[in-house]
């Protein structure tokens, strides 16, 4: 592997968490931010596999096993929070969510 | 061994001993003690002068008394006392009158309450002290400390009576306007103080006749104005007519002897450095003869006795000045001498007549004067006789002729001076003399008196026609003192080392005829009814009914022919209008030619103005009212009229604060409370986070 | 050769993410991810990443989507809804995708075009990922179990019925 | 693996989660009081260490910093457990704050990619749920805004760490050190997720909205301890001279947080509220401080936060006790109602305003003179400006402390509450009157 | 130099003795009050027993210990005449304020405790030439001067209380600033005021310097357009509030500028005074017009402080022998006359419940010791001679003459004016007839003590201003060689 892939592959997961960025900031729904965070992380995810491929050492590895544990805590308690939140509000657009302000 | 000057400081001493007493009051003193230690206080410095004047007078007169001595750094403030025969003269007289002022006002005050008679004592007191201790100073500051503590006293005193208004707002007047004047005076000695580098009277005034030129002109100046308005010399002379507010004593002392000539005396203690200047003598003398014609055609027309009076002490002290003015201040304190005496006789004796009557001090309580209070009307008449001075017997002459003497010798300019003052003296022995013929005229008849008079007012027809000892010997004293004193005004000038100016015979005899033309002047004033509804009337503000035709077409008739034709006026003529001009030329006169409405339009409105536009009150309407210290206290009360106002800087600060505000409402805004828009500021910092590395390391 | 395979399982990765973060439906969405999610595994396998490939697989693909789809299945999927999210979508998109360009452009910029000099291969010691996770990283290893036992206590807390009702 | 004493307040914490968690359905006070122990065991197995000499280990560093730092965590953290309301459906809070707390020790030794994510993330998924511990609408608002904020945080620094990654080969935070267009965006990156955890402006939203909807000592170990934490990730970055951005960006964020933080405080009358936009303000004071690049900015960054957090710790306190509502009225004539609460809440206010005798007044100073030794003045100017209205609207709250209050009604102040306010007053005081007192340790600490 | 601990003790014992007063009212009535006044008196003996012993020509007695050394901090405590002065008036004023607040019952401990600590917290700022201790009690007097007028203060006091705190903070932070930049510019980190004033500054940075120090001071002073919290507090103060802010608080702005601008920055001290003096000429006038506006005696009095601190700011400024003496002087007398003031219109408003000057009248028919007492304090505020006062205000024209007779001639004429409103405030409270207030009752004789002993010192500095003078001999040529030399 050579350092243009890398360079690519860099940019390709930039631009997944681009993506993802883009998705959390525009979708006003609750679910689909949360599936936009799980694509932002896996941009990151990308980037350290593919660091890891360029380097050749397990970091890369062992960094993505640390943000796959992130990202099932992550969207464990961001789905507990949904369900909780459409219980006690009775919400899933998260503009509606702004009790709290100025 | 000790030096017998060291009494000097036990001149003032009594006085302000009698008003510390009275005025803590440690022992709650009774009525009796109160006068008791009042009298021992005003009696004390004039028996204490004695010695010292004896030992003046055997010639050893300059003795200096160091009370303490202060290092200002380099410089040194050496506290003294001082005797020299101006201050042993001066100092004497004023313990004498003094003396018999206090005297006096032991009967006088007799029914006032024991707590204001403690008041009133204790302040006549330091009033006395403090003219003593400016009189004896030995430098700079004691003068000036007396000079100002007078003008404090000035102040409680003309403001005894604390429920009248217009008492208050002449006392209130009279402070304002000496402590302008005063700051003049103060700049004055600080500059010589800075000059000379010491406050000493016998270092700083030979130091300060050797000055340069422009700061010598300065300060000179400075004094003057310093002077002229504790003199209430013509454009300050407004205070005075209203001081009259205060009690009888109060105005003896303090336009006798005190008070007032005290910047007389003042520009004969600094003549060295005042009259070295030519301009500015100059000036002295112009204001002097000027505020002494204008006191005297002003009294002319006064119909209150004590008014009169005070434009009298006006004209009198104007003549001090016009000798200090002449290069002859040994010639003004000989005017000053006798001056003290007569004018304090005056007032006593008008007091002692008019008092308790219905009628206050106007001059129609005169009336009946010579059978009621024989005594104090025999007193009166000698005072107005020295006033008016007659030749040769009364002291008035000799002291009034040396003024005149020494302006006809001055040159031709001094010729000008001379028949100005001699016009003035005619008219002196017109005012002076009005009382004196009013008293002859019958008493008015007798109104029925409201219940809630003075309580004495009842008593005034089975009032003793000799009064208490208290009053008698005062007036005794004082009278002799007013008619022989003339003896003495050669030898004071001579012991002050000058010579006493002759004028050549004409003047001098025409100067002694004054008098006499004056009487005749003021028989008309009095016995002519239409003049004498004139003078009334100017006062009422009414006019007269009741006309003597006669009068009219003799004297008046021809002048206005006179006027018209020499003005080629050839209008129809309209005999209301003449009497309004007339009636309107006398008023002016008698209200000390409106110089309080100058004040209220130059100084007073302007300054409530400003300070209504600094403190933001709003105005209310206020009616012009004729009398001008009313006018005056009310000016002020309308600028306290108002909401509390916060001040103009305090708004700009609000104002600013409210802008912040303003600016949070913006801010807090950003706090929208979406996440999505949490997020997009997340995002935006990243990006602008990002742009700033790609920045930083882009080359 | 290998590059070039996980570059064009990235590039649809990056495509299927597109997707999934623009569907109307959730469920389209949640197909989308996998799709992108899968792609990336296969990116890894390519990039000899055999384990993290398999992970993915398993537990990404697999066992998180599965918790979606447990809850996806209560949501409103009518066309009604459709029409609402589409309508969302159309009205909003502008604002974030203007930040996302702010981000992405100076990402791009540094990393594509400007074209960084990486530095060479840093010859990292071989080992194998085991000896590494509970060797020196075991620490790491165990305080991400604290991590999921915090998002354990969350969620269980969050489950119950509480006062805030 | 680090030598068995670097790892014991880890362990300490780490079993004591589990232990608390265990004890916490059936015994909640005990799942308490197991957690106070093993806060304190931490904090004094890192005091007793405090002066040994320094390890490395493959992940964490045992040094003055990770050990001054983590005991400060573990205190705060103490102190946040002080008022945790007990009872209700919260009873996991004790071992959520011990979870917290590692992540704070974790962050505090980090120098490795891997423990710093992770203890970055172990502070904030346990603070998610401490917010969401009450499950009212306000506080599961919070926990949500933190949650997808946090994690678009989490995502924005591991993109960060992927990026150095690929461009020097490691995942040791040493790579920082270089240069190069790559982690430079790097760095940007990792300063994105970090200023998000230290609430600087503009990543600072959920900080009101945690303040206010939060429980009140969850919003306090936002504040103190999980803030010490991100300081002594933030110094010791700063220590290996990252690229030029790290003090442009820091300078710039921590600018407008003193600017804005202090100015929307500024009429607040929800005490939550204004208490979280003034934590943004000091989160603003201790990165420009860091931004100045004076000798002394690392000391007196730690500084600053080690004063504020008591200071914080009471004022929450005293809000906790006011209820959940607490506005500024409520405030009124508390000195007379309770003595200690009313002057606990003056004296820290006043340590917030940095006026003196408090150790406020000494973390502006030291702030300050940092500034000036850096020659940062644009950033002295704002700092100053801050603290003008800083001064003013903790006053305003500090007048209506003492004015006369109409009602006599006390908030109840459980004993655990007294004591945390009493200790932090003491501590306010005395740092106030001898600031040298940690001063001296912290400098000789420091790198 | 020994080191003896008489002037720690200054600062200490009135502020443990506060500590103290805050809880002895548990061990019996009144107890609070009398173990401030012990307090206070044991200090004034302490003080009186430090000028007896000799000292070292320039300082009375001299203290130098470390604090926190490694932020370069000491203690650095001395006293020369004139903060020896000063000192004398803020314990005398001290025991007056404890006095005249002897009815107030509501929590009388804390009360006391903030007065003494309001003294201690001045002491400090009087003693302190290390300039970090010097901005820390110049910080520290706000908040027990806060506490006063906030809590038993009249009317709308939390305005009036934050108005006066955020004007003070604000600029106090001007001060901080300046202090800070001059402690860390040096070589080593040190805010000995001594060692500072030997480095040499730029002249740029000097004026910048002095400007922040300024802003504290004038602010403190007060000087339009810095007045404005000062009618304010001083109207809803407490009697004794009043008192300290007249006497102590406004004293500590003056003592600041005495002090440090020229011992600190000689030549942006030259360069900025004359601005000072413009300033001081504007407000002393400024004061003066507003003070005879007022309705309010209180607020009355208050723009009188304003004019006569602005008196005192020209003669700071001016910069020569006789108006530093001068400000020196004014600067007690004022303490004197103020305080007596306020403490006459407290008692006034006591007995009435208003301080309308509409509505008042009539003193000197019901209550004759009081119309004395306050024709006492109305000459001195009028500057009459014999009064401190004067010899105050007459030293500064002296000495303006000497600088610009424009400035003189603004101070004489501000002297004119303050016959105006003196005179109106007599006539208004004194004179004419009760308009609302009806009968007043006399003063007491716990009302007296204080009056007795203000006038006293009033009146014995009037006359025997060597007492005075010589004290301050030396602070007013350390002032003034800076300036003067080459």
């Amino acid at each position: 592997m050579n350092a243009a892939t890398l360079s690519i592959l860099l940019l390709l997961s930039a631009g997944l968490f681009a993506t993802g960025f883009f998705g959390l900031l525009a979708r006003r729904a609750i679910l689909f931010q949360l599936i936009s965070l799980e694509l932002m992380l896996a941009g990151p995810a990308l980037g350290f596999i593919a660091g890891g491929a360029y380097h050749g050492g397990q970091t890369g590895q062992a960094m993505f096993v640390l943000i796959l544990i992130l990202a099932a805590a992550e969207v464990a308690l961001g789905l507990a929070l949904y369900l909780a939140l459409r219980r006690v509000a009775d919400v899933e657009d998260a503009d509606t969510i702004t009790r709290l302000r100025h | 061994m000790l030096s017998p000057y060291l009494l000097l400081l036990l001149v003032p001493s009594p006085p302000l001993a009698a008003f510390l007493m009275l005025g803590l009051d440690p022992f709650f003193l009774r009525r009796r003690a109160v006068q008791v230690l009042a009298l021992l206080g005003g009696v004390a410095p004039f028996f204490v002068m004695l010695p010292l004047a004896a030992v003046c007078f055997g010639g050893e007169c300059h003795g200096v008394v160091p009370v303490f001595t202060l290092a200002f750094g380099q410089s040194e403030v050496a506290l003294a006392l001082l005797l020299d025969p101006m201050s042993t003269l001066v100092g004497l007289t004023v313990a004498a009158v003094g003396a018999m002022v206090i005297t006096y006002a032991i009967d006088y005050m007799s029914d006032a309450g024991v707590a204001d008679l403690r008041r009133f004592f204790a302040l006549m007191n330091l009033f006395l002290a403090a003219m003593l201790t400016m009189v004896l100073a030995g430098d700079t500051i004691t003068f000036f400390f007396g000079w100002e503590l007078m003008g404090l006293c000035s102040f409680f005193l003309i403001a005894y009576n604390t429920g009248l208004p217009q008492a208050v707002a002449a006392g209130r007047k009279a402070f304002i306007i000496t402590r302008f004047a005063d700051a003049f005076l103060l700049a004055g000695l600080l500059l010589l103080f800075l000059e000379a580098n010491s406050v000493r009277l016998d270092v700083l005034i030979p130091a300060g006749a050797t000055m340069t030129e422009d700061r010598h002109l300065v300060i000179a100046l400075l004094l003057l104005a310093g002077a002229l308005g504790k003199s209430a010399q013509v454009p300050f002379h407004t205070w005075l007519p209203s001081a009259m507010a205060g009690p009888t004593p109060v105005s003896a002392l303090l336009h006798s002897a005190t008070m007032v000539a005290a910047g007389a005396f003042m520009l004969a203690r600094f003549s060295p450095i005042v009259m070295s200047e030519p301009l500015v003598q100059a000036i002295a003398a112009a204001f002097g003869v000027g505020t002494a014609a204008f006191g005297a055609l002003s009294a002319i027309f006064q119909t209150d006795v004590k008014r009169l009076l005070a434009y009298s002490s006006i004209s009198q002290i104007g003549f001090m000045v016009l000798a200090v003015g002449l290069g002859a201040p040994e010639v003004a304190i000989g005017h000053f001498v006798v001056h003290a005496m007569f004018k304090s006789l005056l007032f006593l004796a008008a007091g002692d007549i008019t008092h308790g009557s219905d009628l206050g001090t106007s001059m129609k309580a005169m009336r009946g004067a010579a059978r009621r209070r024989p005594v104090a009307y025999v007193a009166y008449v000698a005072g107005a006789a020295s006033l008016a001075g007659v030749p040769f017997i009364t002291a008035g002459w000799w002291s009034k002729e040396a003024v005149l003497s020494a302006a006809w010798n001055t040159g031709p300019f001094g010729i000008a001076i001379w028949a100005l003052a001699f016009l003035t003296a005619i008219c002196t022995a017109v005012y002076a003399f009005r009382p004196v013929l009013e008293a002859l005229l019958p008493e008015p008849e007798h109104r029925s008196r409201a219940p809630h008079g003075h309580p004495l007012a009842l008593n005034l027809h089975h009032r003793a026609r000799i009064g208490s000892g208290f009053i008698t010997v005062p007036l005794v004293v004082l009278a002799t003192g007013s008619m022989l004193g003339g003896v003495m005004v050669a030898p004071i000038i001579s012991f002050l080392g000058a010579e006493v100016p002759h004028a050549p015979h004409l003047p001098a005899l025409l100067a002694a005829m004054a008098p006499f033309a004056g009487l005749i002047g003021a028989a008309a004033l009095t016995f002519v009814p239409s003049l004498a509804a004139a003078v009334e009337g100017a006062h009422d503000m009414r006019r007269p009914t009741r006309l003597d035709h006669k009068f009219q077409i003799w004297v008046i008739e021809p002048y206005i022919r006179l006027i018209r034709w020499l003005s080629r006026d050839r209008r129809p003529r309209d005999a209301d209008l003449d009497f309004e001009r007339q009636v309107r030329l006398i008023r002016w006169l008698s209200r000390g030619a409106r110089m309080d409405g100058v004040y209220q339009a130059l100084v007073v409105r302007p300054f409530v103005n400003l300070v209504r536009w600094l403190s933001g009150h709003r105005g209310g309407g206020v009616d012009p009212v004729g009398s001008a210290p009313v006018a005056l206290a009310l000016r002020l009360t309308q600028a306290v009229v108002g909401p509390l106002a916060h001040d103009r800087f305090d708004r700009f600060w609000m104002r600013s604060a409210n802008r912040l505000v303003r600016i949070w409402v913006m801010a807090r805004a950003i706090q929208t409370g979406r996440s999505r828009d949490y997020a997009l500021g997340l995002a935006l910092g990243t990006a602008a986070l990002l742009v700033i590395a790609w920045g930083t390391t882009w080359n | 050769m290998s590059g070039l395979l996980a570059l064009w399982c990235a590039a649809v990765a990056l495509a299927c993410a597109v997707l999934a973060v623009t569907r109307p439906v959730i469920v389209h969405a949640l197909i989308w991810l996998v799709a992108a999610l899968l792609s990336l595994a296969a990116c890894f396998f390519a990039l000899g990443a055999s384990f993290a490939g398999a992970v993915q697989v398993l537990i990404y693909a697999g066992a998180i989507v599965a918790v979606f789809v447990f809850v996806v299945m209560s949501v409103d999927t009518s066309a009604e809804a459709r029409g609402r999210e589409r309508e969302r979508l159309a009205t909003g998109w502008r604002r974030p995708a203007a930040a996302v360009i702010l981000v992405a452009v100076p990402l791009v910029a540094g990393l594509g075009v400007g074209g960084p000099a990486l530095v060479a291969p840093q010859g990292t010691a071989q080992g194998s990922l085991g000896a590494l996770l509970f060797g020196p990283w075991a620490l790491a290893i165990e305080v991400a179990s604290g991590l999921l036992l915090a998002a354990l206590m969350g969620a269980r807390h969050l489950g119950r019925r509480g006062a805030g009702e | 693996m680090p030598s068995f004493p670097a790892l014991l307040p880890l362990l300490f914490l780490g079993f004591g989660a589990v232990a608390a968690m265990l004890a916490a359905p059936r015994l909640p006070r005990l799942s308490r009081v197991l957690a106070a122990l093993a806060l304190m065991a931490a904090a004094a197995t890192l005091a007793a260490r405090l002066w040994a000499p320094a390890g490395q280990s493959a992940l964490l560093s045992d040094d003055g910093l990770a050990r001054s730092a983590g005991m400060m965590v573990c205190l705060a953290a103490l102190g946040s457990l002080a008022f945790l309301r007990p009872g209700g459906p919260s009873k996991e809070g004790p071992a959520l704050i011990l979870l917290a707390s590692l992540g704070g020790l974790m962050l505090a030794g980090a120098t490795h990619a891997a423990s710093l994510f992770l203890g970055l993330e172990l502070v904030t998924l346990a603070l998610v749920a401490l917010f969401v511990l009450p499950l009212t609408r306000a506080a599961l608002e919070a926990g949500y805004k933190f949650l997808i904020l946090g994690a678009a945080g989490a995502a924005t620094l591991l993109m960060g760490l992927a990026l150095a990654h690929a461009a020097s080969g490691t995942a040791d935070l040493q790579a920082f050190a270089g240069r190069g267009m790559m982690l430079g965006l790097a760095t940007a990156l990792l300063m994105a997720g970090l200023c998000f955890k230290l609430a600087l402006v503009p990543f600072h939203m959920w900080t009101p909205d945690a303040f206010d909807g939060a429980p009140r000592a969850a919003a306090a170990f936002a504040g103190a301890a999980s803030k010490i934490a991100v300081v002594a990730a933030l110094v010791r970055l700063h220590t290996l001279a990252p690229p030029e951005v790290w003090a442009i960006g820091l300078g710039l964020a921590g600018g407008a947080s003193i600017l804005l933080g202090n100015l929307v405080a500024l009429r607040q009358d929800g005490i939550g509220r204004m208490l979280g936009y003034s934590s943004v303000a000091h989160a603003g004071y201790v990165a420009s401080t860091l931004a100045s690049g004076a000798p002394m900015a690392a000391e007196a960054a730690l500084f600053y936060i080690a004063v504020y957090a008591p200071a914080l710790l009471a004022a929450l306190c005293v809000t906790a006790a006011l209820g959940p509502e607490a506005r500024i009225a409520d405030l009124r004539g508390l000195v007379w109602r309770r003595p200690l609460a009313g002057g606990a809440m003056a004296l820290a206010l006043i340590s917030l305003a940095g006026l003196p005798v408090s150790a406020g007044f000494f973390g502006k100073y030291i702030v300050f003179t940092a500034l000036i030794e850096g020659g940062a003045w644009t950033l002295l100017a704002m700092a100053i400006a801050g603290s003008a209205l800083g001064a003013y609207y903790y006053l305003r709250f500090v007048a209506l402390i003492f004015r006369r209050a109409p009602d006599p009604a006390a908030p109840f102040l459980p004993a655990a509450d007294r004591l945390l306010l009493l200790l932090a007053s003491a501590a306010t005081a005395v740092l106030g009157l001898r600031p040298d007192l940690l001063l001296d340790p912290l400098r000789r600490l420091l790198p | 130099m020994g080191y003896d601990m008489e002037l720690t003790a200054l600062i200490l014992l009135p502020f443990f003795g506060g500590i103290a007063a805050l809880f002895a009212g548990r061990f019996g009535r009144d107890a609070e009050r009398w173990v401030s006044i012990a307090a206070l008196a044991l200090a004034l003996v302490i003080l009186i027993l430090a000028f007896l012993t000799p000292g070292d020509g320039r300082w009375i007695a001299f203290e130098r210990f470390d604090w926190a050394p490694s932020l370069g901090m000491q203690v650095i405590l001395a006293m020369d005449g004139l903060s020896g002065a000063l000192l004398v008036v803020s314990l005398a004023l001290g025991i007056v304020s404890v006095i005249v607040s002897w009815k107030i019952t509501e929590h009388s401990g804390l009360l006391n405790a903030a007065l003494l600590w309001t003294v201690a917290a001045s002491n400090g700022v009087f003693l302190s030439f290390d300039l970090l201790v010097f901005a820390f009690f110049w910080e520290l007097m706000l908040v027990p001067a806060f506490l006063l007028i906030s809590v038993w203060g009249h009317g709308d006091r939390e305005a009036a209380a934050l108005k006066f705190l955020v004007f003070n903070a604000v600029a106090g932070l001007g001060l901080l600033a300046a202090v800070f930049y001059l402690g860390a510019s040096g070589e080593v980190v040190t805010f000995d005021a001594f060692e500072v004033a030997e480095r040499d500054i730029p002249h740029g940075v000097q004026v910048l310097l002095l400007l922040g120090f300024a802003a504290a001071f004038l602010v403190k002073l007060p000087v339009p357009p810095l007045h404005a919290w000062l009618p304010d507090a001083h109207t809803q103060a407490p009697t004794a509030g009043s008192i300290l802010l007249a006497g102590l608080l406004l004293k500590t702005g003056a003592y600041g500028l005495f002090r440090f601008p020229p011992m600190l920055f000689p030549e942006g001290f030259a360069t900025l005074a004359p601005w000072g003096m413009v300033l001081g000429a504007f407000g002393s006038i400024y004061g003066a017009l507003l003070a005879c506006g007022q309705t309010d005696a209180k607020r009355l009095v208050a723009y009188t402080s304003v004019a006569h601190m602005s008196i005192v700011l020209m003669g700071i400024c001016g910069g020569v022998y006789f108006s530093l003496m001068g400000a020196g002087v004014e600067m007690v007398a004022h303490a004197f006359s103020a305080s007596a003031l306020f403490l006459l219109i407290g008692a006034l408003y006591d007995r009435t419940g208003t301080r309308d000057l509409r509505e008042l009248g009539g003193l000197q028919q019901s209550a004759p010791r009081f119309a004395a007492a306050f024709a006492v304090f109305f000459s001195a505020a009028l500057a009459m001679p014999g009064t401190a006062n004067f010899l105050g205000e007459a030293l500064v024209i002296t000495g303006m003459f000497q600088v610009n007779w424009i400035f003189a001639s603004i101070t004489l004429i501000s002297l004119v004016v303050s016959v105006v409103y003196a005179t109106r405030l007599f006539k208004r409270v004194v004179f004419g007839k009760a308009r609302r207030s009806g009968v007043v009752e006399d003063l007491t004789a716990r009302e007296m003590g204080p009056i007795v002993l203000l006038a006293i010192a009033t009146l014995l500095f009037g006359m025997l201003p060597q007492l005075l003078m010589g004290a301050l001999e030396g602070a007013v040529t350390a002032a003034l060689a800076p300036v003067a030399g080459p």
